[in-house]
Protein backbone atom coordinates (compact mmCIF):
# COMPACT_ATOMS: atom_id res chain seq x y z
CA UNK A 1 0.00 0.00 0.00
CA UNK A 2 1.55 3.56 -1.28
CA UNK A 3 -0.51 6.41 0.11
CA UNK A 4 0.00 10.32 -0.22
CA UNK A 5 -1.97 12.04 3.09
CA UNK A 6 -2.57 15.57 4.02
CA UNK A 7 -3.05 14.42 7.73
CA UNK A 8 -0.11 13.88 10.19
CA UNK A 9 1.40 10.65 9.96
CA UNK A 10 1.15 8.58 13.36
CA UNK A 11 3.85 6.13 13.04
CA UNK A 12 2.66 4.11 16.17
CA UNK A 13 -0.69 2.85 14.55
CA UNK A 14 0.86 2.57 11.16
CA UNK A 15 3.32 -0.02 12.82
CA UNK A 16 0.37 -1.71 14.45
CA UNK A 17 -1.18 -2.53 11.51
CA UNK A 18 2.05 -4.78 10.00
CA UNK A 19 2.00 -7.24 12.47
CA UNK A 20 0.75 -11.47 10.92
CA UNK A 21 1.72 -13.88 13.08
CA UNK A 22 4.05 -15.43 10.47
CA UNK A 23 5.87 -11.90 10.68
CA UNK A 24 9.62 -12.61 12.80
CA UNK A 25 10.58 -9.51 11.60
CA UNK A 26 9.10 -5.55 11.54
CA UNK A 27 11.37 -3.68 10.05
CA UNK A 28 10.36 0.70 10.05
CA UNK A 29 11.79 3.63 8.77
CA UNK A 30 10.45 7.19 9.39
CA UNK A 31 11.72 9.97 7.57
CA UNK A 32 11.26 13.37 9.78
CA UNK A 33 11.63 17.03 9.12
CA UNK A 34 15.29 17.92 10.57
CA UNK A 35 16.53 21.19 11.89
CA UNK A 36 18.98 21.75 9.28
CA UNK A 37 19.98 20.65 6.24
CA UNK A 38 23.87 21.28 4.32
CA UNK A 39 24.60 23.70 6.51
CA UNK A 40 21.65 25.84 6.58
CA UNK A 41 19.23 26.01 9.87
CA UNK A 42 15.51 24.89 8.27
CA UNK A 43 12.35 26.25 10.18
CA UNK A 44 10.16 24.03 8.28
CA UNK A 45 9.32 22.19 4.69
CA UNK A 46 6.80 21.91 2.46
CA UNK A 47 6.42 18.98 0.31
CA UNK A 48 4.03 18.91 -3.28
CA UNK A 49 2.95 15.77 -5.22
CA UNK A 50 1.59 15.04 -8.34
CA UNK A 51 -0.73 13.11 -6.49
CA UNK A 52 -2.06 11.05 -9.20
CA UNK A 53 1.16 9.77 -10.66
CA UNK A 54 2.82 9.93 -7.38
CA UNK A 55 0.28 7.23 -6.36
CA UNK A 56 0.47 5.25 -9.00
CA UNK A 57 4.36 4.90 -8.68
CA UNK A 58 4.56 4.64 -5.51
CA UNK A 59 2.00 1.30 -5.78
CA UNK A 60 4.75 0.34 -8.37
CA UNK A 61 7.56 0.38 -5.93
CA UNK A 62 5.58 -1.45 -3.09
CA UNK A 63 4.70 -4.03 -5.76
CA UNK A 64 8.58 -4.46 -7.10
CA UNK A 65 9.18 -4.73 -3.03
CA UNK A 66 7.17 -7.29 -2.67
CA UNK A 67 8.52 -9.14 -5.88
CA UNK A 68 12.28 -9.22 -5.40
CA UNK A 69 12.63 -9.84 -1.48
CA UNK A 70 10.79 -12.48 0.85
CA UNK A 71 8.53 -10.21 2.69
CA UNK A 72 5.00 -10.32 3.75
CA UNK A 73 3.74 -6.69 3.55
CA UNK A 74 5.28 -3.21 2.78
CA UNK A 75 3.54 0.08 3.48
CA UNK A 76 4.51 3.60 2.61
CA UNK A 77 2.61 6.85 3.85
CA UNK A 78 3.76 9.97 2.13
CA UNK A 79 2.69 13.02 4.17
CA UNK A 80 2.23 16.37 1.53
CA UNK A 81 1.47 20.30 2.79
CA UNK A 82 3.13 22.07 5.10
CA UNK A 83 5.32 20.49 8.36
CA UNK A 84 7.26 21.61 11.20
CA UNK A 85 10.69 20.07 12.50
CA UNK A 86 10.46 16.65 14.23
CA UNK A 87 7.09 15.97 11.74
CA UNK A 88 6.96 12.73 10.19
CA UNK A 89 7.68 12.67 6.47
CA UNK A 90 7.62 9.86 5.37
CA UNK A 91 6.90 6.32 6.96
CA UNK A 92 7.72 2.91 5.79
CA UNK A 93 6.62 -0.31 7.11
CA UNK A 94 7.88 -3.90 5.56
CA UNK A 95 7.04 -7.49 7.89
CA UNK A 96 8.98 -10.00 6.29
CA UNK A 97 9.58 -14.08 8.02
CA UNK A 98 13.08 -13.05 8.13
CA UNK A 99 15.29 -9.72 9.19
CA UNK A 100 17.69 -8.83 6.35
CA UNK A 101 15.11 -9.18 3.43
CA UNK A 102 12.79 -6.90 5.99
CA UNK A 103 15.71 -4.53 5.87
CA UNK A 104 16.26 -4.93 2.46
CA UNK A 105 13.00 -3.84 1.34
CA UNK A 106 12.36 -1.23 3.52
CA UNK A 107 15.85 0.53 2.56
CA UNK A 108 14.39 -0.22 -1.67
CA UNK A 109 11.08 1.51 -1.13
CA UNK A 110 12.68 4.90 0.71
CA UNK A 111 15.38 4.83 -2.03
CA UNK A 112 12.98 4.12 -4.79
CA UNK A 113 10.59 6.48 -3.31
CA UNK A 114 13.13 9.41 -3.23
CA UNK A 115 14.15 9.37 -6.72
CA UNK A 116 11.04 7.97 -8.82
CA UNK A 117 8.09 9.09 -6.83
CA UNK A 118 7.12 12.83 -8.03
CA UNK A 119 7.32 14.59 -4.65
CA UNK A 120 8.52 17.92 -4.28
CA UNK A 121 10.40 19.54 -1.19
CA UNK A 122 10.88 23.52 -0.13
CA UNK A 123 12.61 24.45 2.58
CA UNK A 124 12.28 27.72 4.62
CA UNK A 125 14.84 29.21 6.41
CA UNK A 126 15.31 32.46 8.55
CA UNK A 127 14.55 35.87 7.68
CA UNK A 128 11.65 34.12 5.28
CA UNK A 129 13.49 32.93 2.51
CA UNK A 130 12.88 29.37 1.56
CA UNK A 131 14.56 27.18 -1.44
CA UNK A 132 13.24 24.65 -3.70
CA UNK A 133 15.40 21.30 -2.95
CA UNK A 134 17.09 19.91 -5.98
CA UNK A 135 16.29 23.34 -7.96
CA UNK A 136 20.01 24.27 -8.26
CA UNK A 137 20.32 21.36 -10.80
CA UNK A 138 18.09 23.47 -12.75
CA UNK A 139 18.91 26.74 -12.28
CA UNK A 140 22.91 25.71 -12.76
CA UNK A 141 21.86 24.70 -16.40
CA UNK A 142 20.48 27.79 -16.77
CA UNK A 143 23.34 30.16 -16.00
CA UNK A 144 25.41 27.67 -18.18
CA UNK A 145 23.43 29.38 -20.92
CA UNK A 146 25.68 32.42 -21.05
CA UNK B 1 -3.24 22.07 -34.46
CA UNK B 2 -3.45 20.44 -31.28
CA UNK B 3 -5.19 21.61 -28.03
CA UNK B 4 -2.53 20.93 -24.65
CA UNK B 5 -3.11 21.80 -21.07
CA UNK B 6 0.53 22.19 -19.74
CA UNK B 7 0.86 21.58 -15.60
CA UNK B 8 3.78 22.66 -13.73
CA UNK B 9 5.09 21.91 -10.19
CA UNK B 10 6.86 23.39 -7.74
CA UNK B 11 10.05 24.86 -8.94
CA UNK B 12 8.89 24.95 -12.70
CA UNK B 13 5.56 26.53 -11.79
CA UNK B 14 7.74 29.47 -9.84
CA UNK B 15 9.84 29.97 -13.08
CA UNK B 16 6.96 29.34 -15.29
CA UNK B 17 4.41 31.80 -13.09
CA UNK B 18 1.66 29.90 -13.74
CA UNK B 19 0.50 25.98 -12.26
CA UNK B 20 -1.27 25.00 -15.93
CA UNK B 21 -1.61 26.42 -19.16
CA UNK B 22 -3.38 25.58 -22.06
CA UNK B 23 -2.23 26.17 -25.70
CA UNK B 24 -2.47 25.39 -29.22
CA UNK B 25 0.31 24.04 -30.86
CA UNK B 26 2.08 22.21 -34.19
CA UNK B 27 4.62 20.33 -31.50
CA UNK B 28 4.17 16.79 -33.15
CA UNK B 29 6.18 15.17 -29.85
CA UNK B 30 6.75 16.67 -25.81
CA UNK B 31 10.22 17.24 -26.75
CA UNK B 32 9.14 19.81 -29.36
CA UNK B 33 6.82 21.42 -27.24
CA UNK B 34 9.24 21.97 -24.48
CA UNK B 35 11.47 23.55 -27.06
CA UNK B 36 8.87 25.80 -28.29
CA UNK B 37 7.81 26.63 -24.47
CA UNK B 38 11.71 27.09 -23.92
CA UNK B 39 12.23 30.04 -25.88
CA UNK B 40 10.74 32.43 -23.63
CA UNK B 41 13.22 31.31 -21.23
CA UNK B 42 10.71 30.81 -18.39
CA UNK B 43 11.76 27.38 -18.81
CA UNK B 44 15.49 25.49 -17.78
CA UNK B 45 17.22 25.56 -21.26
CA UNK B 46 18.31 22.04 -20.34
CA UNK B 47 15.70 19.04 -19.96
CA UNK B 48 17.97 16.27 -18.40
CA UNK B 49 17.37 17.09 -15.48
CA UNK B 50 13.41 17.11 -16.02
CA UNK B 51 10.98 14.16 -16.39
CA UNK B 52 8.07 14.12 -18.39
CA UNK B 53 4.56 12.92 -18.01
CA UNK B 54 1.85 12.56 -20.00
CA UNK B 55 -1.91 12.11 -18.96
CA UNK B 56 -0.83 11.10 -15.78
CA UNK B 57 1.88 8.52 -17.16
CA UNK B 58 5.70 9.06 -17.44
CA UNK B 59 6.77 9.14 -21.57
CA UNK B 60 9.67 9.66 -22.83
CA UNK B 61 10.17 12.71 -24.42
CA UNK B 62 9.78 11.30 -28.12
CA UNK B 63 6.42 10.66 -27.34
CA UNK B 64 4.04 12.17 -29.63
CA UNK B 65 1.12 14.51 -28.88
CA UNK B 66 -2.63 14.27 -29.50
CA UNK B 67 -4.79 16.68 -28.74
CA UNK B 68 -6.79 17.12 -25.48
CA UNK B 69 -3.08 15.46 -24.30
CA UNK B 70 -2.32 16.60 -20.44
CA UNK B 71 1.30 17.55 -20.55
CA UNK B 72 3.47 17.74 -17.45
CA UNK B 73 7.71 18.72 -17.29
CA UNK B 74 8.50 17.66 -14.10
CA UNK B 75 11.15 19.12 -11.93
CA UNK B 76 14.27 16.52 -9.54
CA UNK B 77 12.28 14.94 -7.26
CA UNK B 78 12.74 15.87 -3.57
CA UNK B 79 10.09 13.06 -1.28
CA UNK B 80 11.11 11.74 1.66
CA UNK C 1 20.43 1.93 25.96
CA UNK C 2 20.68 -1.75 26.32
CA UNK C 3 18.19 -3.95 28.41
CA UNK C 4 16.34 -7.04 29.46
CA UNK C 5 12.64 -6.78 30.54
CA UNK C 6 10.25 -9.54 31.44
CA UNK C 7 7.54 -7.33 30.36
CA UNK C 8 6.01 -7.16 27.02
CA UNK C 9 7.77 -4.45 24.81
CA UNK C 10 6.06 -1.64 23.61
CA UNK C 11 7.18 -0.63 20.40
CA UNK C 12 5.10 1.92 19.87
CA UNK C 13 5.76 3.76 23.37
CA UNK C 14 9.66 2.99 22.15
CA UNK C 15 9.50 4.42 18.95
CA UNK C 16 8.11 7.82 20.28
CA UNK C 17 11.66 8.64 22.52
CA UNK C 18 13.84 7.87 19.52
CA UNK C 19 13.88 11.18 18.04
CA UNK C 20 15.25 14.57 18.36
CA UNK C 21 15.21 17.87 15.71
CA UNK C 22 17.93 17.06 14.50
CA UNK C 23 17.19 13.35 13.59
CA UNK C 24 16.03 12.72 10.06
CA UNK C 25 15.62 8.91 9.52
CA UNK C 26 14.65 6.58 12.54
CA UNK C 27 14.96 2.65 11.45
CA UNK C 28 13.30 0.65 13.98
CA UNK C 29 13.57 -3.31 14.22
CA UNK C 30 10.63 -5.83 16.03
CA UNK C 31 11.66 -9.08 16.07
CA UNK C 32 8.12 -10.68 16.88
CA UNK C 33 7.69 -14.94 17.75
CA UNK C 34 6.83 -16.42 14.30
CA UNK C 35 3.95 -19.16 14.17
CA UNK C 36 6.99 -21.40 13.23
CA UNK C 37 10.19 -22.19 12.42
CA UNK C 38 12.32 -24.55 10.36
CA UNK C 39 9.32 -26.19 8.68
CA UNK C 40 7.87 -26.69 12.68
CA UNK C 41 4.78 -25.31 13.93
CA UNK C 42 5.80 -23.09 17.12
CA UNK C 43 3.21 -22.61 20.01
CA UNK C 44 5.40 -20.47 22.27
CA UNK C 45 9.14 -19.41 23.06
CA UNK C 46 10.59 -18.86 25.98
CA UNK C 47 13.91 -17.26 26.73
CA UNK C 48 16.38 -16.81 29.24
CA UNK C 49 19.69 -14.92 29.99
CA UNK C 50 22.57 -14.36 31.52
CA UNK C 51 21.74 -11.37 32.73
CA UNK C 52 24.68 -9.42 33.78
CA UNK C 53 27.15 -10.52 31.30
CA UNK C 54 24.15 -9.95 28.89
CA UNK C 55 23.81 -6.09 29.75
CA UNK C 56 27.61 -5.78 29.81
CA UNK C 57 27.71 -7.35 25.72
CA UNK C 58 24.42 -5.56 24.76
CA UNK C 59 25.76 -1.69 25.77
CA UNK C 60 28.52 -2.60 24.35
CA UNK C 61 27.21 -3.24 20.58
CA UNK C 62 25.17 0.09 21.40
CA UNK C 63 28.17 1.50 22.10
CA UNK C 64 29.78 0.43 18.77
CA UNK C 65 27.24 0.73 16.78
CA UNK C 66 27.49 4.60 17.57
CA UNK C 67 31.20 4.75 16.87
CA UNK C 68 30.94 3.14 13.09
CA UNK C 69 28.06 4.80 12.05
CA UNK C 70 27.05 8.30 11.87
CA UNK C 71 24.25 7.91 13.99
CA UNK C 72 22.44 10.33 16.72
CA UNK C 73 21.13 7.25 19.42
CA UNK C 74 20.88 3.38 19.32
CA UNK C 75 18.50 1.62 21.67
CA UNK C 76 17.74 -2.04 22.15
CA UNK C 77 15.02 -3.92 24.00
CA UNK C 78 15.23 -7.91 24.44
CA UNK C 79 12.49 -9.34 26.70
CA UNK C 80 12.62 -12.69 28.68
CA UNK C 81 10.42 -14.92 29.94
CA UNK C 82 7.40 -16.96 28.13
CA UNK C 83 6.41 -15.35 24.92
CA UNK C 84 3.09 -16.15 22.91
CA UNK C 85 2.69 -15.78 18.53
CA UNK C 86 3.38 -12.11 17.84
CA UNK C 87 5.05 -10.84 21.15
CA UNK C 88 7.76 -8.67 20.21
CA UNK C 89 10.94 -10.81 21.61
CA UNK C 90 13.78 -7.64 20.79
CA UNK C 91 13.17 -3.99 19.81
CA UNK C 92 15.84 -2.13 18.39
CA UNK C 93 15.53 1.41 17.56
CA UNK C 94 18.14 3.57 15.73
CA UNK C 95 18.08 7.61 14.84
CA UNK C 96 20.54 9.54 12.60
CA UNK C 97 20.87 12.55 10.17
CA UNK C 98 20.76 10.56 7.35
CA UNK C 99 18.93 7.23 6.53
CA UNK C 100 21.95 5.09 5.05
CA UNK C 101 23.36 4.90 8.37
CA UNK C 102 20.35 4.57 10.66
CA UNK C 103 19.40 1.04 8.08
CA UNK C 104 23.51 -0.07 9.08
CA UNK C 105 23.64 0.82 12.48
CA UNK C 106 19.71 -1.16 13.01
CA UNK C 107 20.90 -4.24 11.47
CA UNK C 108 24.10 -4.30 12.89
CA UNK C 109 22.66 -3.69 16.45
CA UNK C 110 20.17 -6.83 15.30
CA UNK C 111 23.09 -8.83 14.43
CA UNK C 112 25.78 -8.33 16.60
CA UNK C 113 22.72 -9.18 19.45
CA UNK C 114 21.47 -12.09 17.92
CA UNK C 115 25.97 -13.49 18.05
CA UNK C 116 27.22 -12.25 21.05
CA UNK C 117 24.62 -11.41 23.43
CA UNK C 118 24.26 -14.68 25.70
CA UNK C 119 20.33 -15.26 25.24
CA UNK C 120 18.49 -18.40 24.80
CA UNK C 121 15.91 -19.76 22.72
CA UNK C 122 12.94 -22.93 23.57
CA UNK C 123 10.35 -23.57 21.34
CA UNK C 124 7.36 -25.03 22.37
CA UNK C 125 5.38 -27.46 19.64
CA UNK C 126 2.41 -29.33 19.14
CA UNK C 127 2.43 -32.75 21.68
CA UNK C 128 4.19 -30.56 24.61
CA UNK C 129 7.79 -31.23 23.34
CA UNK C 130 10.11 -28.41 23.45
CA UNK C 131 13.51 -27.73 21.80
CA UNK C 132 16.75 -25.32 22.70
CA UNK C 133 17.64 -23.16 19.56
CA UNK C 134 20.78 -24.16 17.89
CA UNK C 135 21.21 -26.64 20.67
CA UNK C 136 21.60 -29.12 17.62
CA UNK C 137 25.14 -28.61 16.76
CA UNK C 138 25.59 -29.86 20.86
CA UNK C 139 24.17 -32.93 20.60
CA UNK C 140 25.68 -33.47 16.79
CA UNK C 141 28.87 -33.14 18.45
CA UNK C 142 28.09 -35.69 21.55
CA UNK C 143 26.75 -38.30 18.57
CA UNK C 144 30.32 -37.76 17.13
CA UNK C 145 32.10 -39.00 20.26
CA UNK C 146 31.09 -42.60 19.00
CA UNK D 1 42.49 -26.67 46.08
CA UNK D 2 40.59 -23.75 44.25
CA UNK D 3 36.63 -23.38 45.34
CA UNK D 4 34.77 -22.71 42.34
CA UNK D 5 31.09 -22.55 41.54
CA UNK D 6 29.73 -23.12 37.92
CA UNK D 7 26.65 -21.39 36.12
CA UNK D 8 24.87 -23.40 33.47
CA UNK D 9 22.02 -22.18 31.67
CA UNK D 10 19.67 -23.61 28.56
CA UNK D 11 20.58 -26.06 27.12
CA UNK D 12 23.73 -26.98 29.25
CA UNK D 13 21.94 -26.59 32.46
CA UNK D 14 19.18 -29.61 31.01
CA UNK D 15 22.68 -31.54 30.42
CA UNK D 16 24.31 -31.47 33.13
CA UNK D 17 20.71 -31.69 35.27
CA UNK D 18 21.57 -28.39 37.60
CA UNK D 19 21.63 -24.48 37.08
CA UNK D 20 25.06 -23.79 39.28
CA UNK D 21 27.40 -26.88 41.28
CA UNK D 22 30.38 -25.63 43.76
CA UNK D 23 32.94 -27.73 43.94
CA UNK D 24 36.89 -28.24 44.80
CA UNK D 25 39.13 -28.39 41.83
CA UNK D 26 42.92 -28.42 40.88
CA UNK D 27 42.45 -27.49 37.60
CA UNK D 28 44.72 -24.47 36.52
CA UNK D 29 42.39 -22.87 33.78
CA UNK D 30 38.87 -23.03 32.61
CA UNK D 31 39.86 -25.59 30.01
CA UNK D 32 41.03 -27.98 32.49
CA UNK D 33 37.84 -27.69 34.83
CA UNK D 34 35.81 -28.05 31.53
CA UNK D 35 37.92 -31.38 30.63
CA UNK D 36 37.55 -32.87 33.94
CA UNK D 37 33.46 -32.27 34.53
CA UNK D 38 33.15 -33.82 30.65
CA UNK D 39 34.40 -37.11 31.88
CA UNK D 40 30.77 -37.80 33.35
CA UNK D 41 29.38 -37.42 30.06
CA UNK D 42 27.09 -34.76 31.31
CA UNK D 43 28.77 -31.86 29.32
CA UNK D 44 29.24 -31.68 25.40
CA UNK D 45 32.41 -33.76 24.41
CA UNK D 46 33.60 -30.62 21.91
CA UNK D 47 33.70 -27.20 23.96
CA UNK D 48 34.16 -25.48 20.17
CA UNK D 49 30.42 -24.42 20.37
CA UNK D 50 30.63 -23.04 23.86
CA UNK D 51 31.92 -19.81 25.04
CA UNK D 52 33.70 -19.33 28.54
CA UNK D 53 32.47 -16.49 30.86
CA UNK D 54 34.31 -15.86 34.93
CA UNK D 55 32.93 -13.70 37.11
CA UNK D 56 30.06 -12.05 34.64
CA UNK D 57 33.01 -11.47 32.07
CA UNK D 58 33.83 -13.53 28.45
CA UNK D 59 37.02 -15.36 28.83
CA UNK D 60 39.41 -17.36 26.75
CA UNK D 61 39.60 -20.76 27.81
CA UNK D 62 43.03 -20.99 29.04
CA UNK D 63 42.62 -18.29 31.46
CA UNK D 64 43.59 -19.28 35.19
CA UNK D 65 41.41 -20.10 37.89
CA UNK D 66 41.34 -18.67 41.10
CA UNK D 67 39.52 -19.83 44.28
CA UNK D 68 35.66 -18.14 43.92
CA UNK D 69 35.18 -17.82 40.86
CA UNK D 70 32.10 -17.79 39.49
CA UNK D 71 32.58 -20.07 35.82
CA UNK D 72 29.90 -20.33 33.63
CA UNK D 73 30.39 -22.26 30.20
CA UNK D 74 27.31 -20.87 27.48
CA UNK D 75 25.77 -22.64 25.06
CA UNK D 76 25.47 -21.19 21.65
CA UNK D 77 23.23 -18.12 21.77
CA UNK D 78 19.67 -17.71 19.92
CA UNK D 79 18.44 -14.55 21.31
CA UNK D 80 16.53 -12.36 18.96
Amino acid sequence: MFEITTHPIEAAALGGHMHSSSCGAVVTFEGRVRDHNEGQSVLSLSYEAFEKLAVKEGAKIIEEAAQRFAINKACCVHRIGHLQIGDVAIWVGVCAGHRHAAFQACEYVIEQVKSRVPIWKKEFYEGATSHWIRMNVLSATASERF
Amino acid sequence: MKEITIHYYASLRDLRGCAQETLSTEAESALQLFDELQRDQKLPSNRSHLKLAINDEFQAWETSLRSGDRVAFLPPFAGG
